[in-house]
């Protein structure tokens, strides 16, 4: 597993004024820079991959949950997102491959357009976050779709045909509970009595009384906890390579970089392009559920 | 504070050593700030992480003093609860985890190496300074109050109580951080900037253990990293992923705890064992044994190390399925662990064996980790680990895996590797007196430990009942010759740097690069890259009674 | 200093051609049409393994020429499959203890946590 | 001096508290218990073999390869792959049979006979509730000898952990799922029950009795256990209705907020209803509430609670006001 550097990189670039001391060429030093950017990438994989688990766990436990609540999601916007994200993708590898050919004013331009693309995301991703919040189709706590009712109705496409789910008279509405964060048994109560047996063992629901309300699964506000988890985790990426990129972008401007030193764009990229990567397994996992 | 250098290296005849060395190159406290130079930053963690084990170690002391007899002592429940948390928390995350690593191997891995830094210079004192903030947080949740949720922060617990838990976690989650930067410097430092000659199995098996460790770093404490984040946000939004209240599942918590916290006992073991390589090989004055097996079972315990997280749920709930593959993938763990203790021992027959402290050390970590190494086998069978479960039975076997294995071997390795830090000798009777006060002060401590735990003593109990008493006592006691143990280390210790005897470049005959350089090492490690051999042929070093030290036969000490 | 470049076509600084970019875009495009389009069949739980099956192509595209690993030293692509080889490990494990408990869940329940 | 008085002490304590047990554990006072303990006996045994056996190594090489002045050391092999394969395959065995020895042992921990007697626990902040099959709520496990009990454990709170030693059982009461163990007492009985996960301020002190009755006697204590109305004053009654009926959860007794309004000073006090009018909390006005809560919903308070309509028997009802009563300052 040697890789000991076959210095043949570049021959005329020892002295490169970006060799830092304790590199013996610049082909050691890119090297370098490269393997621990793709170890920083794995850590990020990881990172994202203890969110994975919680849905996988969250969706084998309560797949009810999942196809219920993914309806409110907009697949035509995730889309649209996923091509954005994609479009950025190819940008920013022309953006290197720019570098790599001594192409400055393609190298700032495809830069610019990667930036721009993740502008486009943001408002798209906004967008989303302002219908949920309108609708209070948020995690956890902050559960609260009696808003929806209230408020408008145009939210995600198939939402529509849904039943009309949140009755201002029935004080058993999935979030019930949330807000007074004590158990839910029979009736109108939310405490068990403790003689009787544990706690759930009780029956829950009248179901005649909630017809209404009968396909709407439990805990829903589970499914939007782990999509504003994993969306935000993931927008927050996104803002970070923006930042990266726009730093590259100033440096492209003031030219810093050449055929000979182009390290810090082609690392911009692979976190960029994980970026991404990440992106396409959340679109089928939280937009496209069967 | 404006940093100055120095003159430039110059050579003085009488030593063959250069004047300048890494503590003399630049001076003023901004010059070590703001310091790219590896060996710096070790002595800056060295600093740090020595404060962390003086803090958790007074928090030890009163938890002991509260524990001399049932009831109240010295403090109620509340904050016996706060201060057995801060005691783990700081020992694990500001003192064993970053202890052998981020210090002693700051240090040493690259001039052990070969090279004249780790790969990222910058990265490294981002590390630190990341290290600092999150034991800053750690330290301000002290001021708000402290945390009483124990070190593993377990859900529901964690999110109902009404003591400033977001504060020590957000630290927890920065010295992740840290961590994580130190073990991705280390891989590409090992990966890409070895010397010409330095080929994988010429490495020293520190390296290997240290490659190992940035592995588990790596691989593991993002992990960590998404659990502490999730439970933030759990505790400031309400998120909820962990809470049954909201749906959630506080079992899967745990899942997320081990799946890092697993690995990291490993991160903290494993380090260990690399010094104890170095340290038997050295004082039997004899080739190691085994090289191979050694060096890749630092490699097997690093990737089995993630498979084994669910034995410390085998009473959670968690299902007998996955218990008994856990349980069957635990003890795969034990093998690689039994053949490096073999292997120390077969580089001591026919050995040369001199027992200086280090060496002292040495011997004590091997009765003290295959103790601690044993016990864990009751731990790892389900039926006994049913009984033996969170009682202080545990208590002991981690505090003999982690005190009296990875402490001892840092123990082992400060005294080993300090001539070569400092340029001091310290004074080698008080080290071995002290060495055994440790050593007798932690077996009264902790021994009994596990007769309490047998006899079904919880942990993490402020209150017992009568029936525990005397063995509690016996452990108090113990805890405080052991306390004496550390002053008295601490005390020659410091007392060298002013009036130790100049340390010669290799004190203790060892073959490795670190002794080819001189004591304290020049600023850049090595003008040129050295010659690389065999880092435990010792047929080429000699005692030379004039220096003090030893020299080696064909290259003379730069 | 293209023909230096060309010299080394497997080495760190290999360019990718133009058409290979533009096309690896196409395929993209291509596949998150069709993710999006078999959505609207049923086929049971095949749905999941489909869209993770064109989701990982899609990835491995993604990762073999827009980061170059194709043309990388092939340790970036061990540590970069290591990590997703541990990924697996975890949510596998994990997996396999909650379909273990699922039927000892109590559904709805809600205990008291926030006196 | 004070120690080794207290070591005496130590030794004295032991021998009778262990009359039925090992040296080391506590008596085996469960079915199960005896076979746990031959697994930790062997690995006890392995251990101390491979224990003693590196050590005494570690000492002779000490002894025997001692640095002697002028003695090169001898020469060695630098490795040998027949003793890197015995140490390896040597340990790999044996630790596959205490695995082996650890699982099958397990296996009949966890899996309860069908016959079992099963008896709800529920874990709590900082005290353990038995509920058995005729209703009745204890404060300790009061089983019967001899015939198998299947534990169910939950928690209403944070996670909990039932740890009887005498019984080599553990289990943890996890909220929001069911948890199972199971156990034969052998002989009758007090044994010490332990809360072994950390929940808290008062986590030591949630201990509990695990009483084991002889043949006959369990069904006896039963009976006079489950019909304490009539044999306690009612306040007293009461106290212990507040405790095991789940009041305590939401209804403080010193004053303190919760779900519900706290009990001290309530009773002959007036209170302001969320509708606007005012009340006075006399008998019938707690009675209504028990048994009707929606009916007065005190403002400042959701309407929470749960109907104890056909759950508390008139007496119980009774009871509970006598107790309210008593927290009158005075």
């Amino acid at each position: 597993m040697s890789e000991r550097n076959q210095a043949q990189g570049n021959p005329d670039a020892s002295h490169s004024p970006h060799l830092s001391h304790h590199f013996a060429t610049p082909l050691q030093q890119y090297e370098t820079g490269k393997l621990g950017m793709w170890l920083f990438l794995v850590t990020e994989i990881v990172l994202f991959g203890g969110l994975f688990c919680a849905y996988a766990v969250y969706r084998a436990n309560h797949p009810e949950i999942f196809v219920y609540a993914h309806k409110y999601l907009d697949v035509s916007l995730g889309a649209l997102n996923t091509a954005v994200l994609i479009f950025s993708s190819l940008t920013m590898a022309l953006a290197v491959r720019s570098a790599q050919l001594n192409q400055q004013k393609a190298l700032i331009r495809f830069l610019a357009v990667t930036i721009l693309c993740g502008f486009v995301f943001l408002a798209v991703k906004a967008v989303e976050y302002e219908h949920k919040w309108k609708h209070g189709l948020l995690w956890g706590v902050h559960y609260n779709p009696e808003k929806h009712n209230t408020e408008s109705h145009d939210i995600g496409h198939e939402a529509k045909s849904l039943p009309d789910h949140a009755n201002e008279s029935s004080p058993m509405l999935p979030t019930e509970n949330l807000h007074n964060p004590i158990p839910t048994t029979n009736e109108k109560s939310a405490i068990a009595p403790a003689a009787d047996a544990p706690r759930g063992l009780a029956s829950r629901f009248d179901p005649d009384l909630y017809e209404h309300i009968r396909d709407v699964p439990k805990n829903v506000q589970i499914f939007f906890g782990i999509y504003f988890v994993m969306t935000g985790l993931h927008a927050l990426h996104v803002i970070i390579g923006m930042g990266l990129i726009g730093w590259i972008l100033r440096r492209s401007i003031q030219g810093h970089f050449s055929a000979a030193y182009f390290t810090p764009v082609d690392l911009t990229g692979l976190y960029w392009h994980l970026v991404d990567l990440i992106w396409i397994y959340l679109f089928p996992l939280l937009y496209l559920i069967h | 504070m404006i940093a100055s250098t120095t003159s430039p290296s110059t050579i003085s005849p009488a030593t063959n050593e250069r004047a300048d060395n890494y503590l003399t190159h630049k001076t003023g406290i901004l010059s070590w700030l703001v310091t790219l130079d590896h060996k710096r930053i070790g002595v800056l963690y060295l600093i740090s992480i020595l404060f962390a084990f003086f803090l958790g170690g007074v928090f030890a002391i009163l938890l002991r003093t509260e524990l001399i007899g049932p009831g109240q002592t010295i403090m109620d429940n509340d904050t016996y609860n706060k201060i057995f948390t801060l005691h783990g928390a700081i020992m694990i995350f500001l003192f064993i985890i970053p202890g052998i690593p981020a210090a002693l191997g700051n240090f040493i891995l690259p001039i052990m190496l070969g090279a004249k830094d780790v790969a990222f210079p910058r990265l490294n004192l981002t590390s630190y300074y990341l290290y600092v903030i999150g034991a800053i947080f750690a330290l301000l949740s002290i001021l708000l109050g402290a945390a009483d949720t124990g070190w593993t922060f377990y859900t529901p617990y964690s999110t109902s109580t009404s003591t400033s838990v977001v504060t020590i976690v957000l630290g927890a989650f920065i010295l992740g951080f840290s961590s994580i930067l130190t073990g991705l410097n280390f891989i590409v430092t090992i990966h890409t900037l070895r010397p010409p000659g330095m080929t994988w199995f010429r490495m020293p098996l520190f390296l290997w253990s240290l490659y190992g460790t940035a592995i588990i770093q790596v691989l593991a404490t993002p992990v960590l990293g998404i659990t502490l984040l999730l439970l933030i946000i759990e505790r400031t939004l309400g998120v909820g992923f962990f809470d049954p209240g909201l749906g959630g599942d506080p079992v899967l918590y745990q899942h997320f705890f081990w799946f890092y916290s697993h690995p990291a006992v490993y991160i903290m073991i494993l380090p260990a064992m690399g010094i104890m390589s170095e340290l038997v090989s050295t004082f039997s004055h004899k080739h190691i044994f085994g090289y191979k097996f050694i060096a890749y079972s630092s490699l097997a315990i690093a990737i089995l190390g993630f498979l084994v997280w669910g034995h410390h749920m085998f009473t959670s709930g968690q299902s007998s399925l996955m218990n008994m593959i856990f349980s069957l993938l635990t003890f795969s763990v034990s093998i690689p662990s039994a053949i490096k203790v073999f292997n120390w021992l077969a580089t001591m027959y026919k050995g040369s064996i001199t027992l200086e402290t280090p060496m002292l050390y040495a011997l004590s970590f091997i009765f003290l980790f295959g103790i601690g190494g044993l016990t864990g086998l009751f731990l790892g069978a389900l039926a006994t680990d049913v009984h033996l479960h969170d009682t202080y039975f545990v208590v002991a076997h981690f505090h003999y895996v982690m005190f009296g294995g990875t402490l001892i071997a840092f123990l082992g390795g400060l005294h080993y590797w300090w001539p070569k830090m400092i340029g001091k000798m310290y004074n080698e009777t008080m080290g071995k007196i002290a060495c055994l006060l440790i050593f007798v002060g932690f077996n009264a401590t902790f021994f009994t430990q596990f007769l309490l735990g047998m006899q079904g003593m919880p942990r993490r109990y402020a209150n017992y009942h009568e029936m525990y008493t005397p063995l509690h006592q016996i452990s108090t006691i113990g805890s405080y010759v052991m306390a004496v143990g550390f002053v008295v280390c601490a005390a020659y210790l410091i007392h060298s740097l002013f009036r130790g005897r100049k340390a010669p470049a290799n004190p203790w005959g060892s073959a490795t690069l670190e002794w080819r350089c001189a004591s304290p090492p020049p600023h850049d490690n090595f003008s040129a890259p050295p010659t690389v051999g065999d880092p435990y042929d010792m047929s080429d070093v000699r005692f030379d009674p004039q220096i003090g030290g030893y020299v080696f036969k064909t290259q003379p000490t730069p | 200093m293209s023909d230096e470049i060309k010299k080394h076509e497997r080495g760190v600084f290999h360019v990718a051609p133009l058409p290979v970019l533009i096309g690896v875009w196409a395929a993209l495009m291509v596949f998150t049409w069709l993710t999006v389009a078999i959505t609207h069949y049923d086929l049971g739980d095949w749905n999941l393994w489909i869209a993770m099956l064109i989701a990982t192509v899609k990835a491995s595209l993604v990762a073999l020429y827009f980061m170059h690993l194709r043309y990388d030293k092939p340790f970036n692509a061990v540590v970069f499959i290591g990590s997703l080889f541990f990924v697996m490990l975890f949510v596998s494990f994990a997996l396999m203890d909650t379909i273990e408990y699922h039927p000892e869940l109590i559904l709805d329940y809600a205990p008291v946590l926030h006196p | 001096m004070n120690d080794a008085n207290g070591f005496m002490n130590y030794l004295n304590n032991t021998v009778l508290a262990q009359e039925r047990g090992s040296f080391w554990l506590p008596p085996q006072a469960s079915t199960t218990a005896a076979d746990v303990d031959w697994v930790f006996q062997f690995i006890f045994g392995v251990s101390a073999f491979f224990f003693i056996l590196i050590v005494t190594l570690m000492i002779i090489f000490i002894i025997r390869f001692k640095r002697r002045e002028g003695v090169e050391p001898g020469a060695a092999p630098h490795h040998s792959m027949a003793l890197e394969l015995t140490w390896s395959i040597i340990p790999t065995i044996i630790v596959v049979l205490i695995f082996a020895f650890g699982f099958t042992t397990y296996m009949n921990m966890r899996i309860a006979p069908d016959n079992a007697y099963e008896i709800n626990v529920t874990g709590q902040k900082w005290k353990w509730l038995f509920t058995y099959p005729n209703g009745h709520v204890d404060e300790n496990l009061h089983v019967p000898v001899d015939i198998p009990v299947r534990l169910i454990l939950t928690s209403v709170d944070v996670i909990h952990s039932l740890f009887v030693p005498a019984f080599r059982i553990k289990m943890d009461a996890v909220p929001g799922r069911y948890t199972d163990t199971w156990f034969q007492a052998k002989d009758p009985g007090e044994y010490l029950l332990f809360c072994a996960e950390y929940c808290g301020t008062s986590h030591s002190d949630m201990t509990s009795m695990v009483v084991v009755h002889k043949v006959g006697e369990f069904e006896k204590w039963m009976q006079d256990a489950a019909n304490f109305l009539n044999t306690m004053p009612p306040a007293e009654a009461g106290t212990r209705l507040y405790k095991i009926r789940g009041c305590a959860q939401c209804h403080s007794i010193d004053g303190t907020g919760g779900h519900g309004p706290t009990f001290k000073n309530l009773f002959g006090r007036d209170v302001a209803l969320k509708n606007g009018s005012t009340v006075a909390a006399d008998e019938n006005y707690i009675r209504t509430s028990i048994l009707d809560p929606m009916a007065d919903i005190v403002a400042g308070f959701e309407p929470v609670m749960p109907t104890y309509q056909g759950k508390l028997k008139a007496e119980e009802v009774t009871a509970i006001i006598e107790y309210i009563k008593t927290l009158r300052e005075e």
